[in-house]
């Protein structure tokens, strides 16, 4: 390294390190990764199971809960039948545990940690000691956000979103611990989210092998540099925000309380400031993912790799001028709205490029539909269904009577499940064999992927047309309008399908835990990737990945290149060693490297 | 592996590029740097808030000297820049491997940070004396109503956003003091070479984008 | 100031004195220029240019911005515009 | 579900036609791209699928193609949202309000609507001023006005087949007009969070014939305490 380097923390330390410094306080970044990974599964189901109950509500409204009915206090579901306030605790935190205890931490947290120092070939992350502090620090966050359900007035019930004045004063909802709790946790995650976001974009600046200049990155870390740079910006944003909420809470400062000067619209301003941030941060990592893994299975490069990083800055940077649509109706300056129209439509543009390339990466492939390939596949085809929803919402005028809709839910659950989601699936079985040693059942795997993915499209896809018919978003019993009674049997129907879609993942779970110790051994680069974590680092790579700094050629796209028998093209291969096929192709022709 | 390699160069065409450096500083400072930027964004969320309800409500805020005391926090704001030249000569000491200046330097300025915190306290405290409290129950509680009455000018938001900028930059300026103490103890343990300072050069950085946050929230709370 | 840009030999400290003397002298100026009978605009314009002046000079001298890599600066820069677009967007709406 | 269309239904207000037009158009464009896209893909998978002895072309990308796919759909974005802007301004600039309008005050509050009818009148802050609960009473001749209040937490005043909706947010004054199309009865509902009765914080707009408005105001008068 030609910068001067600490001489803790970066080198690898190969000596045999006790089971707690191995398992627990383990400062490698695949154990943190591994570590992430187990606790945000764990809260995805955990945000599966809110749905289930919160489903139950909506298409069997006011009717017990069967078998675990008689399982809920006094105060959330006496005898199985669920109080509204229970609800909207329910909607809350379903929405709250899966963005920021599911989807965030599986981006960041596991494939944070996990792809950045493999890919780019450094032996660690630049802090691996304020690394094991970011998840250590997102547990005792995780649990205080639990606690919440057990306290009295239950747990915050103002939506993910916590719309102030409802979430400044308990006056208006009987709700104080249980916000209090939420605001909380909340900022303590932030710090998990922040200390993450300063390791990668450290190390990616300061820690890429030789060779491995910018334009040899591959997508997944390009992905997860630019979104460390919107954790790193927008996460403060949001913790300033959580603080003067609390503050107006406990001590009555008054930031957002009307009643003695508050401005309401200002908590929504510096929410979605960070808000709309946010949902790019929960789904740029899963393009990245997805540009590798639909690359390696179609065994070709990607399609305009170079445009694909230019899209993700460019929607990187977007994002932060938008945050005003979620706004439209919310008695923000109307001429500012248009100018937020304006830009949020525009986003449409990089995204198009995005798309368009995975497309053109496909064209003429030679296409492998493995687990990961159909999770990506999927990802793509449901992403452009959400993302086109978005232009109707984009639309100011149109958003007026579809805004806190069910079109409104159906859009965030195409990006959120269809995007974010199937990328997670899709990257979890890919990556499996490098992190386990073993492959990912693949006939479990994709029965899981077909059912999910029919389920899922059952219980989502209906929901444009309820939202477009009125079906206003958290609410407690549908059939209590009755224009919306019609809709009930269609509720009941979207209910079946996802306690199916939820039954379905049940064979995610057996099959990750089964394949993880009865799986069939993995060899070390099964999926003839280019990329260095398969093709030079050992499975599962020890401690410090690489046996010597590796040395990088050419970018990590080489697939079906001419230049060798192979259909791939190690990016560390030194050009001597490439098996170059017989014919000598005329100069100049050359494909170039990157 | 060169010594001083220049600065990123763009050969993605050529093969077998060497390296391509990151930015060539230490990977600590470059993470203090990027920790700094997520410190910018917090302050402006909070900062943020104090201009945009200002502009909102003239009418809670008073004009400066009506309330806050300003020749008080002049002195202290001097104090600040004081202590930030302190904690510079300290990092400069070290440079040229003078342990002695190392370690004054930084004990003048813990010494000033601790007493640019205490003056704060003290200036709290005659505040809330006043009847210029952070919450507007407590606000109300004084028996004032209105914008107008009682002995403190302006509104409920004036205490809400002043407690809250000042108290956030007060407890980063106890922080930096409890890691200056830090490192003044590594520093008399003789941690620090001139050739290996980082740890003085991280905690400067910190301090004085401490010095700098006060400097941007005295003009706007104190003097506009 | 302008007479340190020539400076390039890394072992001269930046004038840490001179910085000093300028941060106090601009301080004790935003102080008496804020008791001026001039409009509010002015006043807030005034003030706000010799805050950020200030907050400049100790960015580049007293944390070095000046003498690293131009990669940094461009780092540093990155926030600089979310902070300008947020407050200037909102403002608009009261 | 007998007469289920995954469509809206009818509108009954002037502006609903334009925002459905609006919608229609934007359906038809995503329409498009979304069924050419998904097409494409599920052909380019069945066509590029691994048999025995294929190969990937290598290719790298066509600065080419990536620019016709940049630029068309930013044509057709823009498109979009000039169109949008349009209406929207429409909507929202308050010089459009008509004239003729009767303005209603809209307080709400958790969890119901009131509001305060100006009255024969015509005058709101007067003698004959009258307040009713959850529904809203208007003439099918004449544009309504509503100035709307919040009382606690923030509301969202939603008239679906109106396709109108207003955020009302406690110490701001916000405002929506309308004119009916047609007579009939419509659900109001409240589109916000708003606390544990977010759900029955429901209302009904009336839309009357002039003369039949006129019987309604004269028995509000008369339940008058
Ligand atoms: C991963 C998360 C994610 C992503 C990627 C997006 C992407 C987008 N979102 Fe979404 N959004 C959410 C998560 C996300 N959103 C969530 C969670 C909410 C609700 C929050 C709440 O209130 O609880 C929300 C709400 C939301 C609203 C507010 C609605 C309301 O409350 O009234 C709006 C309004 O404009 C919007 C717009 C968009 C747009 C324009 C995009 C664009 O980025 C999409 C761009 C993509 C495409 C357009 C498809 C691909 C392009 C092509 C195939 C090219 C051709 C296209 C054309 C020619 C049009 N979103
Ligand atoms: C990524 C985010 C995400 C995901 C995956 C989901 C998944 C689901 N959501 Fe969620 N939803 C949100 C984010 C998400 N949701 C948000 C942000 C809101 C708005 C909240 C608000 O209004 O404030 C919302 C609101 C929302 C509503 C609207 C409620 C209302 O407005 O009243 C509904 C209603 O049907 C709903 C249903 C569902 C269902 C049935 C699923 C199902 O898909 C669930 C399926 C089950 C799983 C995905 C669990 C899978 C578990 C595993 C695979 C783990 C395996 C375990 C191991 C290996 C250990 N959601
Ligand atoms: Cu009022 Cu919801
Ligand atoms: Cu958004």
């Amino acid at each position: 390294m030609a910068t001067p380097v600490a001489a803790s923390g970066t080198g690898a330390e190969h000596h045999e390190l006790g089971f707690i410094r191995t398992y627990i306080f383990s400062t490698d970044h695949k154990m943190i990764a591994k570590q992430f990974l187990v606790a945000s599964l764990a809260f995805l189901l955990l945000g599966g199971l809110l749905a289930a109950v919160m489903r139950w509500q909506l298409g069997f409204p006011g009717q017990p809960i069967p078998f675990i009915g008689g399982l809920f206090s006094e105060t959330t579901a006496p005898g199985g039948i669920i109080l509204p306030e229970f609800y909207n605790s329910l909607v809350t935190m379903h929405g709250t545990f899966m963005i920021f205890f599911a989807i965030m931490p599986l981006m960041l947290g596991v494939w944070g940690n996990y792809l950045i120092p493999l890919q780019i070939g450094a032996p660690d992350m630049a802090f691996p000691r304020l690394n094991t502090f970011s998840f250590w620090i997102s547990i005792p966050a995780g649990l205080i956000m639990l606690a919440g359900f057990l306290v009295v007035g239950g747990h915050a019930g103002a939506g993910w979103t916590a719309y102030a004045p409802l979430s400044a004063d308990s006056e208006f909802t009987g709700v104080y611990m249980g916000q209090i709790l939420w605001l909380v946790s909340l900022t303590i995650l932030g710090f998990s989210s922040l200390t993450g976001a300063v390791n990668y974009i450290t190390t990616i600046i300061n820690m890429r092998a030789p060779g491995m200049t910018w334009f040899r990155i591959p997508l997944p870390t390009w992905a997860l540099f630019v979104t460390s740079w919107l954790v790193l910006l927008a996460i403060p944003i949001l913790t300033g925000a959580l603080i003067m909420l609390l503050f107006d809470q406990t001590i009555g400062t008054g930031f957002f309380a009307p009643a003695t000067g508050g401005e309401p619209l200002l908590w929504q301003h510096i929410f979605w400031y960070f808000g709309h941030p946010e949902v790019y941060i929960l789904i740029l990592p899963g393009m990245g993912l997805v540009s590798e893994i639909i690359a390696n299975r179609s065994r070709k490069p990607v399609f305009g790799y170079h445009s694909m990083v230019v899209a993700i800055i460019s929607i990187a940077f977007l994002g932060w001028i938008v945050w005003g649509h979620h706004m439209f109706q919310s008695g923000m300056n109307p001429m500012l709205g248009t100018s937020f129209m304006i830009s949020t439509i525009i986003i449409a543009v990089p995204s198009a490029i995005k798309v368009f390339n995975w497309m053109g990466t496909v064209w003429r492939g030679d296409l492998h539909f493995d687990v990961p390939m159909l999770h990506a596949l999927a990802f793509v085809s449901m992403f452009i269904i959400g993302g086109l929803s978005g232009i109707f919402m984009a639309s100011a005028p149109v958003d007026i009577p579809i805004h806190d809709t069910y079109f409104i839910v159906a859009h965030l659950h195409y990006v959120l499940f269809g995007g974010s989601l199937f990328a997670i699936f899709a990257g979890i079985t890919y990556w499996f064999p490098k992190m386990f040693g073993r492959m990912f059942g693949a006939k479990l795997g994709k029965a899981h992927f077909w059912l999910t993915f029919f389920a899922y499209n059952l219980v989502f896809f209906p929901m444009h047309s309820m939202g477009l018919k009125g079906h206003i978003r958290r609410i407690y019993d549908p059939s209590q309008y009755t224009f919306l009674q019609s809709m009930q049997s269609l509720n009941t129907l979207i209910s079946w399908a996802a306690f199916f879609l939820i039954a379905a993942q049940l064979i995610f779970a057996f099959n990750f835990f089964w394949s993880m110790f009865r799986g069939e051994k993995a060899v070390q680069n099964p999926w003839n990737s280019n990329t260095l974590e398969w093709a030079l680092a050992p499975t599962p790579p020890p401690h410090g990945n690489f046996v010597a700094t590796p040395q990088v050629y050419r970018g990590p796209y080489e697939y079906s290149s001419p230049e060798s028998t192979d259909d791939f093209l190690p990016q560390h291969l030194p050009p001597d060693r490439v098996q170059r096929p017989p014919v000598p192709r005329e100069p100049g022709s050359l494909p170039t490297g990157d | 592996m060169s010594s001083h390699t220049p600065a990123i160069q763009e050969n993605m065409m050529v093969h077998d590029s060497t390296y391509e450096p990151g930015i060539q500083v230490y990977h600590m400072k470059l993470g203090m740097w990027v920790f700094l930027l997520s410190e910018v964004m917090f302050f402006t969320s909070l900062i943020g808030t104090y201009i945009i309800l200002r502009f909102a409500h003239p009418d809670h805020f008073a004009a400066p000297g009506e309330v806050l005391n300003v020749p008080l926090t002049a002195f202290n704001t001097f104090f600040l820049i004081c202590s930030s030249v302190t904690m510079v000569k300290a990092f400069a000491a070290i440079q040229k491997g003078d342990q002695k200046g190392l370690k004054l330097w930084l004990l003048a300025t813990i010494v000033i940070g601790a007493c640019f915190v205490g003056i704060q306290a003290i200036e709290y405290v005659a505040l809330v004396h006043e009847g210029f409290v952070p919450a507007a129950a407590e606000y109300h509680a004084l028996g004032r109503t209105g914008v107008e009455g009682g002995a403190v000018l302006g509104g409920p938001l004036y205490g809400a956003t002043f407690y809250t900028m000042t108290g956030f930059h007060g407890a980063h300026v106890s922080i930096g003091v409890i890691c200056l103490v830090f490192v003044l103890i590594r520093a008399m343990r003789g941690h620090y070479t001139h050739s290996d300072h980082r740890g003085v050069e991280l905690i400067g950085l910190y301090w004085h984008f401490v010095d700098l946050v006060w400097i941007i929230l005295f003009t706007i709370v104190y003097l506009i | 100031m302008t007479t340190e840009t020539q400076t390039h030999d890394e072992h001269h400290d930046p004038p840490y004195m001179l910085i000093f003397l300028v941060l106090l002298v601009v301080t004790l100026a935003e102080v008496g220029y804020a008791f001026l009978p001039l409009a509010k605009f002015w006043l807030a314009f005034g003030l706000c240019v010799m805050a950020i002046w200030k907050a400049v000079l100790v960015a580049l001298y007293y944390m070095h911005l000046r003498s690293e890599p131009r990669s940094l600066w461009i780092l540093v820069a990155v926030p600089m515009p979310l902070v300008v677009i947020l407050i200037a967007a909102v403002i608009t709406e009261f | 579900m007998q007469n289920w269309s995954w469509l809206m239904d009818e509108s009954a207000s002037t502006i609903g036609p334009q925002i459905d037009r609006l919608y229609y158009v934007i359906l038809v464009i995503t329409g498009i791209v979304f069924v050419a896209t998904e097409l494409t893909l599920l052909w380019f998978i069945f066509k590029y699928r691994h048999r025995e002895g294929r190969k990937a072309e290598y290719i790298q990308g066509s600065a080419k193609a990536e620019i016709v796919w940049t630029t068309v759909p930013a044509i057709i974005v823009i498109a979009i949202a000039l169109a949008s802007a349009g209406l929207w301004d429409e909507i929202k600039d308050p010089d459009n309000v008509p004239d003729n309008a009767m303005t209603v005050i809209l307080t709400a509050k958790q969890f119901e609507w009131n509001l305060t009818y100006p009255g024969p009148d015509d005058e709101l802050n007067t003698e004959d001023d009258f307040t009713v609960r959850n529904r809203l009473d208007i003439p099918l001749d004449r544009p309504t006005k509503l100035e709307m209040y919040s009382e606690d937490v923030i509301h969202s005043f939603y008239i679906p087949d109106f396709r109108l909706k207003q955020d009302v947010v406690p110490g701001m004054e916000l405002m929506m007009w309308f004119q009916p199309t047609r007579t009939g009865e419509f659900p109001i509902g409240c589109a916000e969070l708003c606390g544990i009765g977010h759900t029955r914080m429901r209302g009904t707009l009336t839309v009357h014939t002039p003369s039949e408005y006129q019987t309604w105001m004269n028995e509000q008068l008369q339940a008058q305490p």
